[in-house]
C-alpha cells in the first residue's frame, strides 16, 4: 500500500475524528453525544491502526485493543449515567444538567 | 485493495455524517453500525484484520447494542425526534462546525507537510499472535489496568444504573426544595 | 566614707522599689518616714561626704559598683565619679530635695495617691543623682532618661485631668527630641575615642581634636541639643510651662531646681568638648540670650502664679547657657546653685498660697495674702528679692551680676550677650514684684481657707535663708573678694580672666545691675500697686492686647510646633491607619477574586461548553506549534 | 542527645496533652506546663553547665549528628552554640508565660489549643537547634501550621482572614527559601560532588556573585517577611491582634525572632559578599520600618494592634543591626531579640489581661484603670518604658548597642533610625495616656492582678530589669557565637578598628586608691 493511501487513512481518521466533534458540539441530546464520542474513540483508534501498519509492528493494533476496552467501559459507565439523569431530570437534554455551575 | 479501502473511506465519512444528522436516534444507530462496519473494512485493507473483526463484534455489536438495550429503557417517542429537530437548527451547528473545520484544516497540514518516509509496497499484515504476544509481553501492565478499569466500570455500571427511589443527590434534593 | 558613695543615690532607689512593692500597704507615716526619710540619709550622706571632701581636696572620689556591660571595647559601668561640680550638684538634689519632701508630706497629705507620689519623687532623686554621678556618659543617659520619666509621672501624677496627661507626654517627648540629638552625639563621641568615659573623653579631646574641628562642633552641638531639651531652653522650651500641671512639690524639685538643670550639669562637665568648639559655645551662649529675653517676656504676661515662675525658671537657667556660653564656667554653676534655693523656696510659697486658697493658681484671683499668711509673705520676698538680684543683701545678686560681668568682661564676652542679660535682669524683677504685688498687695479677692502648718514653713524658712546667705561664699573682687565656691570649682572647670580694661570700672557695672533691678521693682511698684490705670490703658491698644496674645503664649512656639510637627505627624499617622501597604497587599487579594469570579462564569455546567474550550485549545495549542 | 530530648518533650507533650483531654478537662494545662517547664530546667541547666567563656576557638557547646535520609544527603543534625541557647531560654519562658496566660482564657477545645502551643514551640525549638537546612525548612513548617491553628481556631472575631494571610506570607516566603536551599545544595553539590544539606559543609560554598545574590534574595525573603520589614509586614498587625494572646504573645515574642535568628545564623555566614552589598538597602529597610511602623502604632485604637506595630518598629532595629556587621550591632541585635520578646510579650499579656475583664480591645473604651488596677498599671508601665527604650530596662542596652554598631556603619541611616526612638516615646506613651490616664469613659469592673496572673508578671519584670542592669551574662554567652558569624566580615572589621583611637580607661579607676 502507497504513502499516499497512508496519509489518506489518516485523514480519514481525522474527518471521522472532526465529525464526531461537531455531533459533541451541536448535540443537546445526551445519548447522541456519548454515540458521538464513540466515533471519535473509533477515529483515534484508526489513527493507531494506521500508525502500527505504516511501521508493521504490533504496538498499533494493542493500543486499538486498549482503546476498545476503555470505549466499553465508558459506554457501560455513560449509559448508566445517562439512565440515571433521565430518571432525575426526566429528559435527555444534557443543558438541563447544569447544575455544576460555578 | 485500494480501491477498497477508498470505498470503504468514502462509506465511513457518508455513514458518520449521517449518524450526526438524524433525528431519529435509531436512525442514527443504524448509520453508526454502517461507519463502525466500513472502518473495520478500512483496518481490513490496512493489514488489521483481527482489529476489523475486534470492531465488528465489539463497536458494531455489543456497544451499539447496549445502546439500543438503554433507549428501549428509556422509552422514546416521537415527540423526542420533534424536540431533536427544534436543537438541531443551523445556527446551533454553524459554529462549532467551523471550529472543527478549523481543526480539521490543521490537521490535514500538519498530515501533509510532514511527509513521512516512501515504503512502496504491498501491505505487510501484523498477525493476531504478534498482537497478542506484544500484548501479553510489553503490554502486560496495560492489560491488567484494562481489567481493573473494566471491573470499575461494571461495577459503576451496576451501581450507577440502579434504580433508587428513595435516595437522591443531596445536591439534586435541593434543586427539588428549591422548586 | 567614698566607699559609701554608692549609698547616696541607692537610698532613694531602695525607697522608692519599697514603696512601690509595699506602699499601699504602708500607712501613711509609713510611707512618709520611707519616702522623706531615704532622701535625708542620703542629704546626710552627702553632707559628711562634702565636709570630708573638703577638708581633704581630693580631686575627685571614684567608685565603681559593678561593670554594666562589655560589649568589643564598650565597656561602661554602673560607677560614681564625685568631683566638686558633681558633688555641689547632689548637696543641692539631696539637701533641697529633701525640703521638698518633708514639705510634700503636708502639701500632699489629702492626696490618695500618696505612696505613689513619693515613690516617684524617690525615683526621680535617684535617678538625679545617678545622672550628676555618672563616671560615663552612658551612666549619665540612664539618669537623665530616668528623671524625664519621672518628669513624666509626676506631671501626670493628677492623670485623671486629660490636660495633665497630656502635658506630660509633651514633656517627655520634647525632651526626647533633645536626648535624640544628645544620643547621636554620643555615638560620635564612641566612635572617635571607643569610650564614653567621662573623665577619659575629657583628658584625650585635647590631642584627638584641634580647637575648631569640625567633629567637635557637630558634638558640641549634638550635646546641646541635649541640654536644651532637658533644660527648658529655646527651641525646646515649650513644655516647661504646661509641666507646671504637676503637684506644686514637683514643680519645685524637677521643673525648678534640679532636672531642668541637667542641660547645664551636661556642659559643664563636658567643658572641654566646648573649648575645642567654639562655635557650639557661642551657640550655649547665644541659646542662652535669647530664652532668657523670651522667657522674661512671656513671665510678664501671665495669670498663673506657676507659670509666671515656669517662665522665670526658663529664663534663669537661660542666664545659667549664657553663663557656660562665654566660659564662666563656675559663674553659672554658682547660679544653678542659687537658683535652686530662691526658686525652689518661691515654688514652695506658691504652693502654700495654692493650698491655702483651695488650688486656684490665677493671680488675678489673689491679693492681700500679706496680711494672712505672714511667712509665706515673707519667703516670698526673700525668694523674690533674690530672684530680682536686689542688690547686697540677697544671694541671686551676687550671682547674676558675676555672670552679668563676665558676659561682658570675659575672654568670649560680648556687649550685645551683656546688653541681653541686662535688659533680662530688668524683666525679671518687673515681673517678680508684679508676682508679689498682685498677689500680697491690693485687696483680698479669695479667702485663706487653712494657714500653712510648720511642716510647710520650715522648709520655707531654711530655703529663705539660704536664698539671702547663700551669696556670701562668693563675693565680687572689689567687694571683700571672696571666691570660695568658683575656688572650689578650680580644679574641674577652667577659672575665667576679666578684661583688665573693663576690671578697673567694675563698681560701674555692678552699680548699673543694681540700678536696672531696683529700676525693674519700681516699674512694677508703678503698674501694679500705683496706679494699675495707667497699666490698663497701655493694654488697651490693640498693638498692646497683640503683643500681650503673643507673649501670653509663649511666642507662639506652642502653635507653631501644633502646626508644624503635631498636628502633620497625627495627620499622616491617621490618615494612613489602614496601612497603605496592607491595600496592596488586599488588592492583590481582590485582584485574585476577581479573576476567581470571572473564571468561575466560563464553569457554566453545559457540558458542550467544556467540548468548546477543549476545542479551542486544541486549535490554540496546533496553531502555535505550526507558527513556531 | 539532651538536644533531641528538648523537642521530643514539646512534641509527645503536645500529643499527650491532646489524648489528656478525654481523661480530665484540667489536665492538658498541667501537662503542657511541666513540658515546658522541663525543657526550660533543661535550658537553664545547660546554660549553668556550659559557661560559654569556658570555650576554646569554637562556638559550639552540644552537637547531635543521625544521617536521615543519607541518599540525599539530609542528616539530623542539631547544634547548641550561645545564640540558640539564648534564644531557647527566652522560648521556654514565654513558653511558660503563655501556658500561664491561657489558663483561663481558653475554655474551648483546651487539649487541642495546648497540642498546637507546644507543638509551635517544638518547631521554633527545631528552627533554633538546627544546622541541617533540609531539617530547618521542616521546623520552620512545623512551627507555621499550628500556629495557623492557634490564629484560627481560639482567635478574636476577624481570625480566619488574619489566620490565612498570616499563613499565606510565611508558606510563600518560605517557600522562596526552599528554593534558596535547594539552589545551593545543588551548586555545592556540582562543585564538590557532595550532596548535602549540612550546615557547616555549605558554609564555605563558592558562589558566583550573581546566584549568591539570588540564593540570598531567597533566604532574606522568608526571614525579612517573618521578621517583619516594613513592606513584608502587613500579616503582622492582623495576625498578633487576632491571635490569642499566647498565639500573640509567640508570634511577637518568638516567631519574629526565628526571622532575626535566620538573618543571623544563614544570610551573614553564608553569603558575605552580597550580604554587604546588599547592606545599605536593608540599613533603609531598617531604618524606613522604624519609622513607618512607629507612625502606624501611633494612629491605632485597637491596643493589640498598637502593639503589633510597634513589633515592626522593633524589629526595624533588628535588621540595621545585623547589616552593620560589627559586634556591639549583633550584640545590640540578640539583646534586642530577647528583650522584645519580653516587652512586647508583656504588651500583649496587658492587652489579654484587659480583653479578659473588659472583652474589648478598643482603648477607646478604657481609661483611668490606674485608680482600679495599679499592679495592672505598673506592670504597663515597666514595660511601655521598655518598649520607648529607658535606660534601666533591656530594650535600652538593646537599642543603644544597635545604635552604635550601626553608626560605625551607616551615620544617616542611624540618625533617621534614632529618630524612631521619639516616635516610639509617642505611640508608647500614648498607650499609657489612653488606657491608665484620662477619666473612663464608662465604669468597668476591673479587678487587679490575681496571683497567677502575677507569677506572669513579677519574673518578666525581673528579667526586664535584669537584661537591663546587669546584661553581660547574656551578652558574654551570645559573644562566641556572634563572632562566629562575623567571621566573613573580620578583615574590613580589623581596618575600622585602628581608627578608633584605643584608650586605655583603666588608670583613672586606681587613682583614688592612693589618694585617700
Amino acid at each position: 500500500m502507497s504513502a499516499s493511501t497512508m496519509e489518506a487513512a489518516l485523514l480519514l481518521a481525522g474527518v471521522l475524528f472532526m465529525l464526531g466533534l461537531i455531533s459533541v458540539l451541536i448535540r443537546r441530546n445526551i445519548i447522541f453525544m456519548l454515540i458521538s464520542v464513540e466515533i471519535m474513540l473509533n477515529a483515534a483508534g484508526l489513527a493507531f491502526i494506521v500508525a502500527g501498519s505504516r511501521w508493521v509492528q504490533p504496538d498499533g493494533q494493542v493500543m486499538f485493543i486498549f482503546i476498545l476496552t476503555m470505549a466499553a467501559a465508558e459506554v457501560s459507565v455513560g449509559l448508566a449515567l445517562i439512565l440515571q439523569i433521565y430518571h432525575q431530570l426526566k429528559t435527555l437534554d444534557s443543558d438541563a444538567a447544569s447544575f455544576m455551575k460555578g | 485493495m485500494e480501491l477498497t479501502f477508498y470505498i470503504a473511506a468514502a462509506v465511513a465519512v457518508l455513514s458518520t455524517i449521517m449518524v450526526i444528522t438524524r433525528y431519529n436516534i435509531i436512525h442514527a444507530l443504524l448509520y453508526l453500525v454502517v461507519s463502525f462496519l466500513s472502518v473495520a473494512v478500512v483496518f481490513f485493507t490496512l493489514g488489521a484484520p483481527f482489529m476489523a473483526a475486534l470492531e465488528v463484534i465489539i463497536y458494531a455489536g455489543a456497544i451499539v447494542v447496549l445502546i439500543i438495550f438503554v433507549i428501549m429503557m428509556l422509552n422514546l417517542t416521537q415527540e423526542d425526534v420533534q424536540r431533536e429537530k427544534e436543537w438541531l437548527n443551523p445556527s446551533i451547528w454553524v459554529g462549532p462546525a467551523i471550529l472543527s473545520a478549523v481543526l480539521l484544516a490543521e490537521l490535514v497540514y500538519i498530515v501533509a507537510a510532514g511527509t513521512p518516509p516512501q515504503t512502496e509496497g504491498a501491505v505487510v499484515a501484523v498477525d493476531a499472535k504478534l498482537v497478542g504476544l506484544s500484548l501479553f509481553g510489553p503490554y502486560i501492565l496495560g492489560v491488567q489496568l484494562c481489567g481493573i478499569m473494566l471491573t470499575a466500570g461494571i461495577v459503576g455500571a451496576y451501581h450507577l444504573g440502579r434504580q433508587k427511589k428513595k435516595v437522591i443527590h443531596r445536591f439534586l434534593q435541593e434543586r427539588s426544595a428549591a422548586a | 566614707m567614698e566607699n559609701y558613695i554608692w549609698l547616696i543615690p541607692a537610698l532613694p532607689f531602695l525607697g522608692s522599689l519599697l514603696l512601690i512593692l509595699f506602699g499601699t500597704r504602708l500607712s501613711r507615716a509609713g510611707v512618709a518616714i520611707l519616702g522623706v526619710g531615704s532622701v535625708g540619709v542620703s542629704a546626710l550622706l552627702t553632707i559628711l561626704l562634702g565636709l570630708q571632701f573638703l577638708a581633704e581636696k581630693p580631686a575627685f572620689y571614684h567608685q565603681e559598683v559593678w561593670q554594666w556591660f562589655n560589649v568589643a571595647g564598650f565597656n561602661p559601668s554602673i560607677a560614681f565619679h564625685l568631683d566638686a561640680l558633681s558633688i555641689v550638684f547632689i548637696f543641692v538634689i539631696t539637701f533641697v530635695g529633701f525640703l521638698i519632701h518633708l514639705y510634700s508630706t503636708a502639701y500632699m497629705a489629702g492626696d490618695t495617691d500618696f505612696s505613689r507620689f513619693f515613690a516617684c519623687m524617690n525615683l526621680f532623686v535617684g535617678s538625679m543623682l545617678l545622672l550628676v554621678m555618672a563616671d560615663n556618659l552612658l551612666l549619665l543617659y540612664f539618669g537623665w532618661e530616668g528623671v524625664g520619666l519621672c518628669s513624666y509621672l509626676l506631671i501626670g501624677f493628677w492623670y485623671k485631668e486629660p490636660a495633665n496627661g497630656y502635658a506630660a507626654r509633651k514633656a517627655f517627648i520634647i525632651t526626647r527630641v533633645g536626648d535624640v540629638a544628645m544620643a547621636i552625639g554620643l555615638f560620635i563621641l564612641f566612635q572617635t575615642f571607643g569610650t564614653l568615659h567621662i573623665q577619659t573623653i575629657l583628658s584625650q579631646a585635647p590631642e584627638v581634636w584641634s580647637v575648631g574641628a569640625q567633629a567637635a562642633v557637630l558634638v558640641g552641638l549634638l550635646l546641646l541639643g541635649g541640654a536644651v531639651g532637658k533644660s527648658g531652653q529655646l527651641p525646646l522650651q515649650t513644655w516647661l510651662p504646661d509641666a507646671m500641671a504637676g503637684p506644686t512639690p514637683v514643680s519645685a524639685l524637677i521643673h525648678a531646681a534640679t532636672m531642668v538643670t541637667a542641660g547645664v550639669y551636661l556642659i559643664a562637665r563636658m567643658y572641654v568638648i566646648f573649648d575645642l568648639a567654639p562655635v557650639a559655645q557661642m551657640a550655649v551662649a547665644v541659646v542662652g540670650a535669647v530664652t532668657l529675653l523670651l522667657a522674661g517676656f512671656s513671665a510678664l504676661t501671665q495669670y498663673d502664679l506657676k507659670r509666671v515662675l515656669a517662665y522665670s525658671t526658663i529664663s534663669q537657667i537661660g542666664y545659667m547657657f549664657l553663663a557656660l556660653g562665654v566660659g564662666a564656667w563656675s559663674a553659672g554653676i554658682f547660679h544653678f546653685m542659687i537658683h535652686a534655693f530662691f526658686k525652689a523656696l518661691l515654688f514652695l510659697c506658691a504652693g502654700a498660697i495654692i493650698l491655702a486658697l483651695h488650688h486656684e493658681q490665677d493671680m488675678r484671683q489673689m491679693g492681700g495674702l500679706r496680711k494672712s499668711m505672714p511667712v509665706v509673705f515673707w519667703t516670698f520676698l526673700i525668694g523674690a528679692a533674690s530672684l530680682a538680684a536686689l542688690p547686697v543683701i540677697t544671694a541671686g545678686f551676687y550671682s547674676k551680676d558675676q555672670i552679668l560681668w563676665y558676659t561682658l568682661a570675659g575672654p568670649q564676652g560680648s556687649i550685645w550677650l551683656y546688653l541681653a542679660g541686662l535688659a533680662g535682669a530688668f524683666i525679671t524683677s518687673i515681673y517678680t514684684f508684679r508676682m508679689v504685688f498682685m498677689t500680697f498687695y491690693g485687696e483680698p479677692k479669695t479667702q485663706v481657707a487653712h494657714p500653712p502648718g510648720k511642716v510647710i514653713t520650715i522648709p520655707l524658712v531654711i530655703l529663705a535663708i539660704l536664698s539671702l546667705v547663700g551669696g556670701f561664699i562668693e563675693l565680687p573682687h572689689n567687694f571683700a573678694h571672696l571666691a570660695l565656691f568658683s575656688g572650689l570649682m578650680a580644679p574641674v572647670l577652667p577659672g575665667i580672666t576679666a578684661n583688665e580694661l573693663l576690671a578697673a570700672n567694675e563698681w560701674l557695672f555692678q552699680a548699673l545691675a543694681a540700678v536696672v533691678s531696683l529700676g525693674g521693682v519700681l516699674v512694677a511698684y508703678l503698674f501694679y500697686q500705683k496706679s494699675p490705670a495707667l497699666l490698663a490703658s497701655i493694654e488697651r491698644s490693640s498693638f498692646a492686647m497683640a503683643l500681650h496674645r503673643f507673649w501670653f503664649s509663649g511666642w507662639g512656639f506652642d502653635a507653631l510646633y501644633d502646626n508644624l510637627f503635631v498636628r502633620p505627624y497625627v495627620f499622616l499617622a491617621n490618615l494612613n491607619k489602614r496601612d497603605i501597604i496592607d491595600s496592596f497587599y488586599t488588592g492583590l487579594a481582590r485582584t485574585a477574586e476577581g479573576f476567581h469570579v470571572m473564571f468561575s462564569q466560563t464553569q457554566s455546567g453545559v457540558l458542550r461548553n467544556y467540548v468548546v474550550g477543549i476545542v479551542f485549545g486544541a486549535i490554540m495549542i496546533l496553531t502555535i506549534s505550526l507558527l513556531l | 542527645m539532651i538536644l533531641l530530648w528538648m523537642i521530643v518533650i514539646l512534641m509527645a507533650g503536645g500529643l499527650l496533652a491532646w489524648l489528656s483531654k478525654k481523661w480530665h478537662p484540667e489536665l492538658p494545662r498541667w501537662i503542657a506546663l511541666f513540658a515546658v517547664l522541663a525543657d526550660f530546667i533543661l535550658a537553664v541547666y545547660l546554660w549553668l553547665s556550659l559557661p560559654a567563656s569556658t570555650l576554646g576557638a569554637s562556638p559550639w557547646l552540644l552537637q547531635l549528628e543521625i544521617p536521615w535520609i543519607p541518599q540525599w544527603g539530609v542528616n539530623f543534625i542539631l547544634a547548641l552554640d550561645g545564640l540558640s541557647l539564648l534564644m531557647l531560654l527566652l522560648t521556654f519562658f514565654l513558653g511558660i508565660l503563655s501556658v500561664l496566660v491561657s489558663w483561663r482564657e481558653i475554655r474551648t477545645k483546651s487539649g487541642f489549643f495546648h497540642f498546637n502551643l507546644l507543638w509551635v514551640l517544638a518547631g521554633i525549638t527545631g528552627v533554633f537547634l538546627t544546622m541541617d537546612l533540609f531539617l530547618f525548612y521542616f521546623f520552620w513548617e512545623v512551627m507555621l501550621i499550628p500556629m495557623y491553628f492557634l490564629i484560627g481556631v481560639w482567635g478574636h472575631a476577624n481570625r480566619t482572614y488574619a489566620a490565612f494571610k498570616f499563613f499565606l506570607f510565611t508558606q510563600a516566603s518560605g517557600l522562596l527559601m526552599l528554593l534558596a536551599i535547594l539552589g545551593l545544595y545543588f551548586i555545592h553539590g556540582s562543585q564538590t560532588g557532595i550532596y548535602t544539606f549540612n550546615y557547616f559543609e555549605l558554609l564555605g560554598t563558592a558562589l558566583a556573585p550573581e546566584a549568591a545574590r539570588l540564593l540570598m534574595f531567597g533566604f532574606l525573603a522568608a526571614f525579612l517577611v517573618k521578621l517583619p520589614v516594613v513592606p513584608f509586614h502587613s500579616w503582622l498587625p492582623d495576625a498578633h491582634s487576632e491571635a490569642p494572646t499566647a498565639g500573640s504573645v509567640i508570634l511577637a515574642g518568638l516567631l519574629l525572632k526565628t526571622g532575626a535568628y535566620g538573618l543571623l545564623r544563614f544570610v551573614l555566614p553564608l553569603f558575605p559578599t552580597a550580604a554587604v552589598e546588599f547592606a545599605p538597602w536593608a540599613m533603609l529597610l531598617g531604618a524606613v520600618g522604624i519609622i513607618y511602623g512607629a507612625i502606624l502604632a501611633y494612629s491605632q485604637t485597637d491596643l493589640k494592634r498598637l502593639a503589633a506595630y510597634t513589633s515592626v518598629s522593633h524589629m526595624g532595629f533588628v535588621i540595621l543591626g545585623v547589616f552593620a556587621f560589627n559586634e556591639w550591632a549583633l550584640q545590640g541585635v540578640v539583646m534586642q531579640m530577647i528583650a522584645h520578646g519580653l516587652s512586647t510579650g508583656a504588651l500583649f499579656i496587658v492587652a489579654g489581661f484587659l480583653y479578659e475583664r473588659l472583652h474589648t480591645r478598643d482603648m477607646g473604651q478604657m481609661g483611668g484603670f490606674w485608680a482600679k488596677a495599679p499592679k495592672l498599671g505598673v506592670f504597663a508601665l515597666i514595660f511601655v518604658m521598655a518598649s520607648l527604650g529607658l535606660p534601666g530596662l533591656g530594650n535600652f542596652i538593646a537599642e543603644f548597642l544597635t545604635l552604635v554598631g550601626s553608626w560605625q556603619a551607616n551615620n544617616w541611616l542611624t540618625v533617621v533610625a534614632t529618630v524612631g526612638i521619639v516616635l516610639a516615646t509617642a505611640y508608647s506613651l500614648r498607650i499609657m495616656q489612653k488606657v491608665f490616664y484620662e477619666p473612663a469613659p464608662s465604669d468597668h469592673h476591673l479587678p487587679d492582678l490575681s496571683a497567677r496572673e502575677m507569677l506572669i508578671a513579677v519574673p518578666m519584670i525581673a528579667l526586664i530589669l535584669w537584661l537591663g542592669l546587669y546584661p553581660q551574662s547574656v551578652l558574654d554567652t551570645a559573644q562566641p557565637s556572634i563572632n562566629q558569624q562575623l567571621q566573613a566580615y573580620q578583615e574590613p572589621e580589623a581596618k575600622e578598628k585602628v581608627a578608633v583611637v584605643e584608650v586605655p580607661a583603666v588608670e583613672l579607676k586606681v587613682e583614688k586608691a592612693e589618694n585617700k
